[in-house]
């Protein structure tokens, strides 16, 4: 199982599941090369939870305005047809279900869409929890984006989730460097593998039952 | 005559009494009111609660005040950033208190206390380490933690114009906290880059309405707000310093050119 | 007792009350007189429920707006230094205490501060509410304003509501067309008799035992 | 390319199915939907529930629905008004459901509905009839009622200019239920006086952002909307018809003369 996408072949990969005319919120990290990626036909409106929709990308360093920024506190600029809001709004946006998607990191997804990416819960560090919590049930789709496996070879989709829980059984589908899953009510699925990746490999090394709803690719 | 401006801003937060719960506005530095912030260090003020989303950036503002040790409890959603490294020393010490809250619930429980509703079931936390031990009840077949309202004493909000009579708009993203903070507290106060004729505000843009604001002090406009356009060229698209090669007051009017006029509220 | 002072004069009197920079709203009927008696060396600001801070008098008959009224559906006009915001934040701004002065009708109000406005209780009334609830909890200071005998002789200021509830306890001062009361936590203060006017007539009239907090006026 | 301008306003709410729940948003006739409902009428939905805050005025709009029979249930706080005829004869003979709600808990549980909050409690109506066997609970001390979130399948909203991305503005007191309102349902529909070009509408001034509109329905300027000022005359102070012996159009345009421009949203 050598192949391996990289996080831009992954982000275009997520891209092209998001419809023309969305409303999606990207989290810090990964999820942002999201927007890099969205084909040009389509129109997907970016929402950044600190009170903001239609957000742009970032302005050049002569255009840097300190009261534009986005949830990662990053700079950025105001598409046509932007409007600016209160967190309380924001946030019952999310809460709301009014997104229809929602992109974050992970540290650990399980088999029932559990989510966990706020708290490694180590004694030292300092505990933040921000948006995460709110994001992670804040859309009629949250996608998780991450790698499937740790540095050290540990599965990040799990049976039960280790680390502290962000939310419970929110996840829809989980985008990682070797396949894309699906959490359906029956089970994981697989709905892409890629490369030479099979579902059976998956299933060993991840120790845990996938459907297989992967689409033959001609040849 | 209502006049709600307060030159002085000293004498804008002379009331703030150590114990004191207070509000401070801003996501990162955004909105953030720094002056006020300032002020409030000047004063002395100690023993403090202070409700706002992150814990402070750099050694200024928010971070200066936790430096001075004036800050017994933090009441926030997000205290670990790349430059909160005075929040970070103070609590790896054991010397300050910290009430975790995600950002979503937080906000809710100030625009509830300023909205007259004392608690409220929320879907946000539910089976999270967060909300052990909290009261949870089901509607609809899905489960809610109880939480409730949050007050303050004094709520202090950086906006970007204001009238005598307290109606006051934001610029941006910098609206953030401003318009629930400013609901919540017993005294709410304001700093604003301008100071405008009563009726200059358009009436169907007033974020935060006058009922709402006890205090407003001009503190002058800052770098980029007389055109919209940054002109100190001092920060980078993640907010820190740099230089840019660029020089960024070309083309642009300099802020120092432009003096808030002599207002209706302060004549 | 044949002292009565007119709805006018009463109007007067509470407006002497109001002092300046307050924010007030005024219920429909006889409190919207208050706005025309309101000294002119005080700013007074109208709350409107309907969404409006500022609100201004009548406009004359070319200049009726449709889209701007007030709670009794009423043409209005706008001050400078207007708001608009929509119904939750205008409630918000009621039930959060935001507002310095409430001035009600009332069909009854109990010694303990109770207020009765919405329903007659009658059998064939169609039931209505509004904000009569909400503007009944919705300021620092409640007033209402009412005659203090209906037409037939009966109190309107009683031990116990008759009445179907608006609020429980929420009046603070009651203004009635033979004298001012205050609702206190240690009872009934009639605060000014008009006239030749008594506590002690007021007090049998009414059947309550009654404070007396009347200044006495030169002469 | 998002464009939720939808010309036809019978096939704008051509989905609304028998039995549905509706909200209807509107103040007496400020910001009363009078083409949407009308459009309603036409397409023929019977059983519905109508959410709104009065029972309609006249003949016309909401008033219409309700005579020809198409509405099961209304919830609403102010039913009886100088011109509910309809609604009071319905009642009287009890052919119609009414569900009484004071203003404050009636737009709080929309709002709550579009903001994700199943339930919170309010102090509005403790102790009377409306909320007798409601369950209470005390904090600091208070009473307060619980109180359910009100969602709903449609709403029907009046704004003033829009977008094709669904971006609302409204105009003064006709706000109202509007932003509210247009958070709770599942299809949110509005009808404008104008579509105009995307970016024309002040991003600091958008009561309604498009995330919460599905269809925008341009029905052309009212009388008094081209310059604020209204020109038809034909109602007093108390919104009646009158006749003033001014005759209104002298110094103002006529709406007629204004036709909304063709706009990047339907071009």
């Amino acid at each position: 199982m050598a192949t391996r996408i990289s996080r831009a072949e992954l982000a275009a990969r997520l891209a092209a599941d998001i419809p023309d005319g969305a409303v999606v919120n990207l989290g810090i990290g990964a999820p942002t090369l999201v927007a890099d990626h969205v084909p040009s036909d389509r129109e997907i409106i970016l929402h950044t939870e600190n009170g903001m929709l239609r957000m742009g990308p970032a302005p050049d360093a002569a255009h840097v305005d300190p009261d534009l920024i986005n949830a990662g506190k990053q700079a950025v600029t105001e598409l046509p047809g932007a409007s600016y809001f209160n967190q309380s709004e924001s946030f019952g946006m999310m809460r709301g279900g009014h997104l229809d998607y929602c992109v974050l990191g992970g540290f650990e997804v399980s088999a029932t869409g559990d989510l966990a990416n706020w708290s490694t819960g180590e004694p030292g560090a300092i505990p933040a929890v921000g948006g995460a919590m709110d994001l992670a049930l804040g859309a009629k789709q949250v996608f998780v984006m991450m790698d499937l496996f740790t540095k050290d070879g540990r599965p990040k989709l799990v049976a039960h989730c280790a680390y502290p829980l962000t939310a419970r059984g929110s996840v829809s589908r989980v985008y990682t460097d070797h396949a894309v899953f699906e959490i359906a009510p029956e089970g994981v699925a697989v709905v892409d593998a890629f490369g030479d990746t099979t579902v059976a490999e998956l299933e060993g090394l991840l120790g845990l039952p996938l459907i297989d709803r992967t689409t033959p690719t001609g040849g | 005559m209502i006049d709600k401006v307060v030159e002085d801003i000293d004498a804008a937060i002379a009331d703030i009494h150590d114990g004191a719960t207070v509000m401070i506005g801003g996501f990162g530095r955004a909105g953030q009111p720094v002056d006020l912030i300032d002020a409030l260090l000047r004063h002395g003020a100690g023993d403090l609660t202070i409700v706002s989303n992150n814990a402070g950036n750099g050694d200024v503002g928010l971070a200066a005040l936790l430096q001075a040790g004036k800050v017994r409890k933090m009441i926030c959603s997000f205290p670990r950033q790349n430059d909160s490294w005075v929040f970070d020393g103070l609590y790896r010490a054991g010397e300050i208190e910290l009430e975790l809250v995600p950002q979503g619930n937080l906000v809710e429980r100030i625009r509830a206390a300023g909205a007259g509703i004392p608690a409220f079931y929320s879907p946000t936390g539910v089976g999270t380490l967060l909300y052990e031990g909290v009261e949870t009840r089901e509607f609809g077949g899905r489960e809610y933690v109880l939480v409730e309202a949050l007050h303050a004493d004094f709520a202090l909000i950086q906006g970007y114009r204001a009238d005598r009579l307290g109606n006051v708009q934001y610029r941006k993203t910098a609206r953030n906290f401003g318009p629930p903070m400013a609901t919540a507290a017993t005294t709410t106060i304001v700093q604003v880059d301008e100071v405008v004729p009563v009726g200059d505000l358009d009436a169907e843009s007033i974020p935060t309405p006058g009922i709402f604001v006890d205090r407003v002090v001009p503190v002058g406009w800052r770098e980029w707000t007389p055109d919209g356009r940054y002109v100190g060229g001092l920060v980078d698209v993640n907010g820190q310093p740099v230089e840019t090669g660029i020089d960024p007051h070309e083309g642009h009017t300099k802020a120092t050119d432009h003096k808030p006029s002599g207002t209706e509220g302060t004549r």
